[in-house]
């Protein structure tokens, strides 16, 4: 028998925590780079590795260029993390189950301590937003004090994703719990969103219609990238101009 | 004993077989081309196989110890030293997250095809050319199997953890993903070594058995306990029949499905130029394409290394095999223009832009090379009976395939990684110490290959003596024909 | 030389040589990973269930973990604020015949530095543990931890490990559903 | 012994899995040999395991954006926004996020030293031993014989420098920060000056407008304050007027601020005044009436043939902005880094007059000045900075005290700010890093990180109501450093006498609260208290003081239209081919080098981390048979460099760009490279290198105001690119011309 929850996964509505980016604000700063890259604890790889393509960012800024000079335009900034796509093509390639969904919060979740490193799950990302940790890279004394008690550290050959901070999400819950009540729309927020000085990117419960995510994404001319995959991104883009 | 050739052997026949004067030419014909129509008495090909696994010389000890030293350097060592820095030593990044080790491995796995395709369909169709030399590809399935698997743990970020692909009942209360291709490439793999080694030891019985009987110290001890006792009773023989029988026919199941499942790794994925259902049979007889070319190495090598080979492989051999690679590359040709055909006809523009990036990027040689090296050469060699009958030709166009479909493999994997949906990563990869270890694999397969040369017959004696009984030539009239007895 | 030496080897003498040199080195490579795995020794026998006795609730000393993830081990000044009270605590002789124990703690408290504890109880890095949920969900500190009315220094009396979490939620969840998931899900524990 | 053995047991089956855990988990060492100290006393509101927070102000740099600091255990774990603040209500740049790096950077200076100049060694000293040093100093030299060089931020210091040097007849202390000599504020101010009839810095209300012409201020990278003007730049165009804001920007090279821009104008170096004033006569026309004087005089079609800009294009601008009910435009950057970068900010500021926007809301204002501040007090221009070093390298100098800034990499390298140091007896760098100035000083006594310090920074620009952000340590200094502040009232003390008088504190928080008492009359705060203690409580709560109302001044705009405008086109210093635009890194900016998140992140424009690169337009490349990761030397009158080539898609072909924040020779290890040696070699290069001594009017630095030569050298150095140059640029895909 179906259960009710699994019949509310297929439909497009199904996600629980979503984002929505307006581009068309986004100046590409990168400060919600270095917020994710201190909040989550992400290893810097030094000049060789990050031109290789080995940079561990979660987030990064995808610009384009259309026209020739002198009519040479940049493509609105685009902000690409994990989608945290309602059907997930990394999830079924998974031989251990390191990268599952969380039935509890809707999200894709990478388990560090349960990851082979197979690297399947970053090849089946269509959105490529998959970090792999290729070495133990060194963050000398005393720097590793800086890093966030909530989320674990990892080391070589483990991948790695954005998690849409979900150590802010249990923590908020906690809080909320704690007091007896629901959590509350906007009192939290992913790192990325908290610094952007533009304000481009809201995060928030998106199966809530009153919620402020809500009602950006329903503006109308969102778009979620490679839909066409069938993958249900929760994030909504915003191109704006 | 002393030494043989083909000179002694043909005239010891012309002795053995005084047959009517006008049939003699007919007759000297067959015999020199055909093993099976070359009977020897049973004791002495018994001996001439012990000969050639005995006769060892200094120059064998000294391949042997540079591979030796290969093997412990390129592969444990390097393997070792990547474990302990992490996967960053290799050349993989971001987009090209998989690279040599699963083009290795599928490489591997197309090797091991080979000897399945060898030794269980041609006997399920009784090919009785298959018989001399049935021992040295089942041997290469097995080889190059333990030389794929070693190419999966090394492209795994934490081989130590590699028992976690495995079900078996633990406190996590975690199985394996059994949505995962990964899954059951663990699974087909196994099975497959299993099945193969299982389908390498069961005809090795008897040859075990004759070795037993004609050996003296530690060997006889290592026949002995390999041999399981088989003494050649008309009991054992059947149930050992009935055995490979059923091997030989669930064998062929399992060889498809591996490197279908190898393919569904890639064809599973939602990644343009992937996605494509013909991978399944594309992948198979790609496989039996670079297996039959490493056959045909195989045996020209043995052929002209080993003693006594000269006898027991003949050109005809490498004729039968030079028309069979023929056949596959041209099917290989037949897949490969089919996928890319349906996939550019797809018209999906990332799809495109990988196919306009296999010819046109700057791997675009390996794309062109491939294509000489799978179909142009082989199509414009094998046709000529003369040519596929000569061994060291068939080895270089063996050679050859070998390389395209390395290379085939090699655009499929990390070239084929670089183009994906998102531009923004589009990144190329270049091998780092991958290339070590797979030089490092490679010089295992030999490694172990050698070895066995010098453990176990390589020619399944008792195969080539059935195969020598059942032959005969028969005149209707002015013709001489082969005549092939039922066995079973 | 070589041959001479293998030759010697191969006797039985030689053998038993072998025999001994290899579990010699077998059993010092066993030991130094075993060793690796020892803790400190702790400053303090510290005598759970003296405290017990007197009725200290476990919250008295380790409020964290009704309150967050961790539970705490007490600030030396909470010690203080009991045991500069208590007379055999000052009595550096009483001390010194009849409560040895005491001793490291008078020494911390006078020279003002922190006592190194070991922790016991220890849950590896990738577990993002949360006492206070576990409290607020009606567990009772000995349901893991153990009744620390027997032991002096605390001990675990279970392995923490994933089975033994999930047993203990899969049963908590019973037929509620919605908790089941929750309670089961990897991203809970594990980010 | 029972227990003992349970726990070997559990060891033991524990150590089936974890036998070697620090290799297998792959989640960090999980080593058994694990010791926990608690606290001692347990500080007030930390409870084990729960995170405290504490407000402060961000260092990076002197905008003065207010910081939350997430501390656990004793330890800074994350910088946010303090969302009271008004200035950056909650939000940071990224390198307010990387000040932890700077934190707990691996290349502190741990300890005072005293060191041999050029020495990357030193012996440590006690700091009783500094401050007796610093006393000496102070006591030992003529009053005119001292002098403080010193960064933009903290204020704070600043403060107790200048009353120190007001009352003891010292030199007054000399500010200079790199990225004030790229926005070129005096420039800015001395427009205002002239226009206005009043010095000021200008406040533009981007949020407010609905066209902004933007004349080469990259306001959303680290011009003036940048967190304030994204914020106002995101109500552009969400619309506060509920319609998308346009936004136009006149650069030769596509900056990431000209990026977010419509229209992108890459005009013809020089002839921005006469863009704008074009501008402003067509749109003049458009308005009707009688022409004001400062457009009379300008040729709309000569300004098109010059800058390069269509007449049509022109035209059309003009309408744009004369049509729209919110027109704003701003002059800044490399606009006014020219020799007539005062015409230009004169000619940009006289175009508002036509959207007469003036004290309006996305008008120009005059910023409004903080709360404990009575005018506007504006870094040195390099100009200024010039005659200081002259006075340097005059010996006029005995002592010289560096605080909060690094010259010898601030300033152009043809200054020769390290040759002007040897003439100096006696250097005292209180360098928090070991940064090139604090390599070539005799004494290093570090100060705080900012994250360790007390303090306050004034915001000049970016909010409407003053501000001042307060500073308070979040942890406890990490290392032997001594705050500033406090060696200098300690020194003054031991000095006694007048440097006693003049400081009579007992440490810095004194100093602190009677800087803020003030404050507490002050009517319409954001807070208030009756007694000091209170006071400065609150103050460090909240992250400092500001006024609930708007404190912007309107400025003086009868007289802007009826003068004169000099249309003049810049003139360039060198022989060169090309127009050299150097540009700070928005991601680095002047002291971000040494942060290695910092240089992880990728330029917001070509994605280079790493590394420096000059941007060449294809079609130049082309010409001069370059390609990506070519290196070339580029020559200018004043230096030569070395740097590869990143192909530019959006620079004018007869312009080439260096961004401005790499080329470290010192200032630790991710501010350095190594050589194949392991020795420490320079990362990226210093654009400063190949600027001269040419000024504009105002005396900022032309720095935009050079021409230059490029050669190929035949080497390649690949860069580091996040961006994928086949997907982007379609190079390797086969698809090339």
């Amino acid at each position: 028998m179906i259960k009710p929850e699994e019949i509310k996964m297929s439909t497009d509505e199904s996600g629980k925590w979503g984002m929505v980016i307006d581009q068309d604000i986004c100046t590409g700063c990168q400060a919600c780079v270095a917020a994710c890259a201190m909040e989550n604890n992400i290893s810097f790889v030094g000049e060789a590795d990050s031109g290789y393509g080995r940079s561990m960012h979660w987030i990064r800024i995808e610009r384009f260029w259309e026209g020739e000079y002198p009519e040479v335009k940049m493509t609105p900034n685009q902000p690409m993390m994990c989608q945290q796509c309602g059907s997930a093509t990394c999830e079924p390639v998974c031989p251990a189950f390191a990268t599952i969904h969380s039935q509890a919060e809707q999200l894709n979740l990478q388990v560090y301590n349960r990851c082979i490193g197979t690297r399947y799950c970053a090849n089946n990302c269509p959105y490529q937003v998959r970090s792999f940790n290729w070495r133990d890279y060194e963050r000398p004394e005393p720097l590793p004090n800086q890093f966030n008690p909530d989320v674990t550290v990892r080391r070589r050959g483990v991948m790695e994703k954005c998690t849409f901070c979900i150590q802010r999400i249990h923590k908020a819950q906690d809080k909320a719990k704690s007091e007896g009540r629901e959590v509350l729309d906007g009192e939290f927020t992913t790192a990325c969103a908290q610094a952007c000085p533009a304000s481009a990117i809201t995060f928030g419960r998106v199966d809530d219609p009153e919620s402020l995510v809500s009602q950006l994404a329903h503006r109308g001319h969102g778009v979620k990238h490679l839909e066409e995959l069938g993958t249900l991104p929760n994030v909504t883009y915003f191109k704006g101009g | 004993m002393a030494g043989y050739n083909n000179n002694a052997v043909h005239k010891k026949v012309e002795s053995a077989h005084p047959k009517a004067e006008s049939h003699h030419h007919d007759e000297e014909h067959f015999r020199e081309k055909h093993l099976m129509l070359d009977p020897l008495p049973r004791g002495q090909m018994n001996d001439m196989v012990m000969e050639s696994m005995t006769t060892t010389s200094w120059k064998f000890w000294a391949v042997f110890g540079l591979l030796s030293v290969i093997v412990a350097v390129c592969l444990f060592y390097v393997w070792g030293y990547m474990i302990s820095e992490g996967l960053g030593v290799t050349g993989k990044n971001r987009p090209s997250y998989w690279g040599l080790f699963l083009v290795n491995t599928v490489f591997w796995i197309g090797i091991s095809h080979a000897g399945t395709f060898i030794s269980a369909i041609l006997r399920v169709f009784k090919a009785e050319f298959r018989r001399p030399f049935t021992r040295a590809a089942e041997l290469m399935t097995t080889f190059g199997l333990v030389q794929a698997g070693f190419s999966v743990f090394m492209h795994l970020g934490r081989v130590w953890l590699f028992y976690w692909l495995l079900p078996y009942p633990n406190q996590r209360m975690l199985w394996p993903n059994l949505h995962s291709p990964l899954s059951w490439d663990l699974l087909a793999i196994t099975t497959y070594l299993l099945s193969s080694t299982m389908y390498l030891f069961l005809p090795l019985i008897p040859d075990l058995a004759m070795a037993r009987d004609k050996s003296t110290g530690w060997r006889k001890t290592f026949y002995k306990t390999l041999a399981l006792g088989f003494r050649g009773t008309e009991g054992e023989w059947t149930h050992l029949r009935n055995a490979m029988n059923i091997f030989a026919f669930a064998i062929i199941p399992v060889m498809f499905s591996v490197h279908t499942i190898v393919s569904w790794d890639f064809a599973a994925a939602t990644r343009p130029g992937w996605n494509s259902t013909i991978f399944g049979p594309y992948f198979v007889v790609g496989a039996l394409h670079s297996g039959m070319g490493a056959v045909v190495m195989v045996l020209a090598v043995v052929r002209g290394t080993m003693k006594n080979m000269k006898y027991f492989i003949r050109p005809e051999h490498f004729d039968a095999i030079g028309k069979l690679m023929l056949i596959i590359s041209m099917a290989w040709a037949y897949f490969f223009f089919n996928d890319y055909m349906v996939q550019w006809y797809g018209g999906d523009k990332w799809t495109k832009q990988l196919l306009h990036f296999h010819e046109a990027g700057p791997m675009g040689w390996m794309w062109f090379a491939m294509l000489i090296a799978n179909i142009a050469i082989p199509w414009a060699v094998l046709w000529n009976p003369k040519w596929r009958s000569t061994p060291w030709i068939v080895f270089v166009v063996g050679l050859i395939i070998n390389f395209g479909m390395y290379l085939e493999r090699y655009i499929i994997v990390p070239v084929s990684l670089s183009i994906n949906r998102m531009p923004f990563t589009w990144r190329l990869y270049y091998p780092r110490v991958e290339v070590l270890l797979g030089i490092g694999t490679l010089a295992f397969f030999i490694w172990l290959y050698m070895a066995a040369s010098r453990l176990i017959p390589l020619i399944p004696v008792w195969e080539v003596e059935e195969g020598q009984m059942a032959h005969e030539l028969k005149k209707f009239g002015r013709e001489t024909v082969v005549s092939v007895s039922e066995l079973e | 030389m070589i041959k001479r030496l293998f030759d010697w080897l191969k006797q039985p003498l030689g053998l038993i040589a072998v025999g001994i040199a290899f579990l010699a080195l077998f059993s010092l490579a066993a030991y130094g990973i075993f060793q690796s795995q020892q803790s400190p020794a702790q400053p303090i026998q510290f005598p759970h269930a003296t405290h017990a006795a007197r009725g200290l609730q476990c919250l008295y000393c380790h409020p964290g973990a009704a309150r967050g993830p961790s539970a705490g081990i007490p600030a030396q000044a909470k010690c203080w604020a009991c045991h500069q009270q208590i007379q055999k605590t000052l009595d550096s002789q009483l001390a010194d015949t009849q409560f040895p124990l005491l001793k490291p703690l008078v020494a911390a408290v006078t020279s003002n530095t922190p006592l190194e504890w070991v922790p016991v109880a220890m849950v590896p890095d990738f577990v993002q543990f949360n006492h206070r949920a576990h409290v607020a969900a009606g567990q009772n500190c000995e349901n893991c931890h153990g009744d620390m009315t027997k032991v002096t220094v605390a001990e675990n009396p279970q392995v923490f490990n994933m089975g033994f979490c999930l047993n203990c939620h899969k049963k908590v969840a019973g037929e509620n559903h919605e908790l089941l998931v929750k309670l089961t899900d990897c991203g809970t524990c594990h980010y | 012994m029972s227990d003992k053995l349970s726990r070997r047991d559990f060891l033991k089956l524990a150590g089936v899995g974890a036998a070697s855990t620090a290799v297998l988990t792959g989640c960090g060492p999980a080593s058994r040999s694990v010791k926990r100290e608690p606290y001692m006393q347990m500080p007030e509101y930390t409870y084990n395991g729960l995170s405290t927070y504490y407000a402060t102000t961000c260092r990076e740099c002197a905008a003065g954006c207010g910081l939350v600091v997430r501390t656990s255990q004793g330890r800074a774990i994350k910088t946010e926004g303090n969302a009271n603040n008004p200035l950056n209500l909650g939000k940071t740049c990224a390198r307010g996020q990387a000040t932890l790096h700077g934190l707990y950077n691996p290349d502190r200076v741990t300890d005072p030293i005293k060191r041999t100049r050029g020495n990357a060694s030193g012996d440590i000293v006690t700091w009783e031993n500094a401050t007796q040093i610093v006393a000496d100093a102070l006591k030992n030299n003529k009053p005119e014989e001292i002098a403080f060089l010193m960064g933009m931020a903290p204020d704070h210091l600043f403060d107790l420098v200048a009353d120190l040097a007001n009352s003891t007849g010292i030199n007054a202390p000399v500010r200079f920060g790199a990225l004030n000599m790229f926005e070129s504020r005096a420039t800015l101010s001395k427009a205002a000056e002239n226009l206005f009839g009043e010095a000021g810095l200008p406040f533009f209300d981007v949020g407010g407008a609905q066209v902004v012409f933007s004349f080469g201020a990259n306001f959303l990278e680290t011009w003036l304050s940048p967190v304030s003007y994204t914020r106002g730049f995101a109500g552009l165009r969400e619309g506060q007027t509920k319609k998308r804001g346009t936004f136009v920007q006149f650069e030769s090279r596509m900056s990431s601020t000209a990026g977010k821009a419509d229209e992108w104008m890459p005009l013809r170096p020089g002839t921005e005044a006469l863009v704008a004033l074009a501008i402003g006569r067509l749109a003049s026309e458009l308005r009707g009436g009688s022409m004001p004087r400062a457009f009379a005089d300008v040729d709309p079609l000569e300004a098109a043939s010059k800058s390069g800009i269509k007449l049509e294009t022109l035209e059309h601008l003009a309408e744009m902005f004369a049509n729209s009910t919110g027109a704003l435009a701003i002059p800044g950057g490399t606009a006014l880094g020219q020799s007539n970068g005062l015409a230009v900010a004169e000619a940009v500021l006289a175009l508002n007059a036509i959207a007469d926007n003036f004290g309006k809301p996305g008008g120009v204002f005059f910023s409004a000045l903080a709360p404990n501040q009575t005018e506007y007090q504006r870094s040195a221009s390099v100009k200024e900075m010039q005659e200081f070093v002259q006075q340097m390298a005059d010996g006029k100098f005995k002592v010289l005290f560096v605080h909060g800034l690094n010259p010898i990499f601030e300033l152009p390298a043809s200054l020769d700010f390290k040759n002007a140091l040897k003439n100096v007896e006696q250097v005292i760098s209180f360098a928090t890093f070991p940064d090139e100035t604090a390599l070539e000083s005799d004494y290093v006594f570090p100060d705080h990180h900012g994250l360790e310090s007390w303090g306050y920074q004034r915001v000049a620009t970016g909010s409407a109501q003053p501000v001042l952000s307060g500073a308070q340590p979040v942890v406890s200094p990490f290392y032997n450093t001594r705050a500033t502040a406090d060696v200098l009232i300690a020194a003054a003390q031991l000095a006694s006498g007048k440097f006693a008088e003049a400081l009579p504190f007992q440490d810095e928080v004194e100093f602190l609260q009677s800087k803020i008492s003030p404050l507490m009359s002050e009517a319409d705060g954001f807070f208030s208290a009756a007694d000091i203690d209170t006071f400065a409580a609150y103050f460090q709560q909240y992250g400092g003081w500001w006024k609930l109302s708007d404190g912007r001044a309107v400025p003086n705009s009868a007289d802007v239209l009826n003068r004169s405008l000099s249309s003049a086109e810049a003139e360039f210093a060198g022989e060169g081919e090309f127009f050299f635009v150097p540009f700070v890194s928005p991601t680095l900016a002047e002291a971000g080098a040494n942060k290695p998140w910092l240089q992880e992140l990728p330029d917001p424009t070509t994605t280079v981390m790493w590394n420096t690169w000059v941007e060449i337009n294809p079609v130049t490349a082309e010409e001069l048979g370059l390609k990506d990761d070519d290196v070339v030397t580029i020559t200018s009158e004043a230096g030569v460099l070395e740097v590869p080539v990143y192909r530019y898609p959006a620079i004018r072909p007869d312009t080439i760009a260096i961004p401005f924040g790499q080329g470290h020779t010192a200032y630790g290890r991710y501010a350095t490279a190594l050589d194949e040696n392991g020795k420490i070699i320079k990362r990226g290069v210093n654009p400063t290198d190949l600027l001269g001594q040419h000024f504009n009017e105002a005396g900022d630095l032309a720095f935009a105001g050079m021409k230059v030569n490029i050669k190929k050298t035949g080497k390649k150095q690949l860069l580091s690119r996040l961006e994928s140059i086949m997907g982007v640029y379609g190079v390797g895909l086969g698809e090339e011309k």
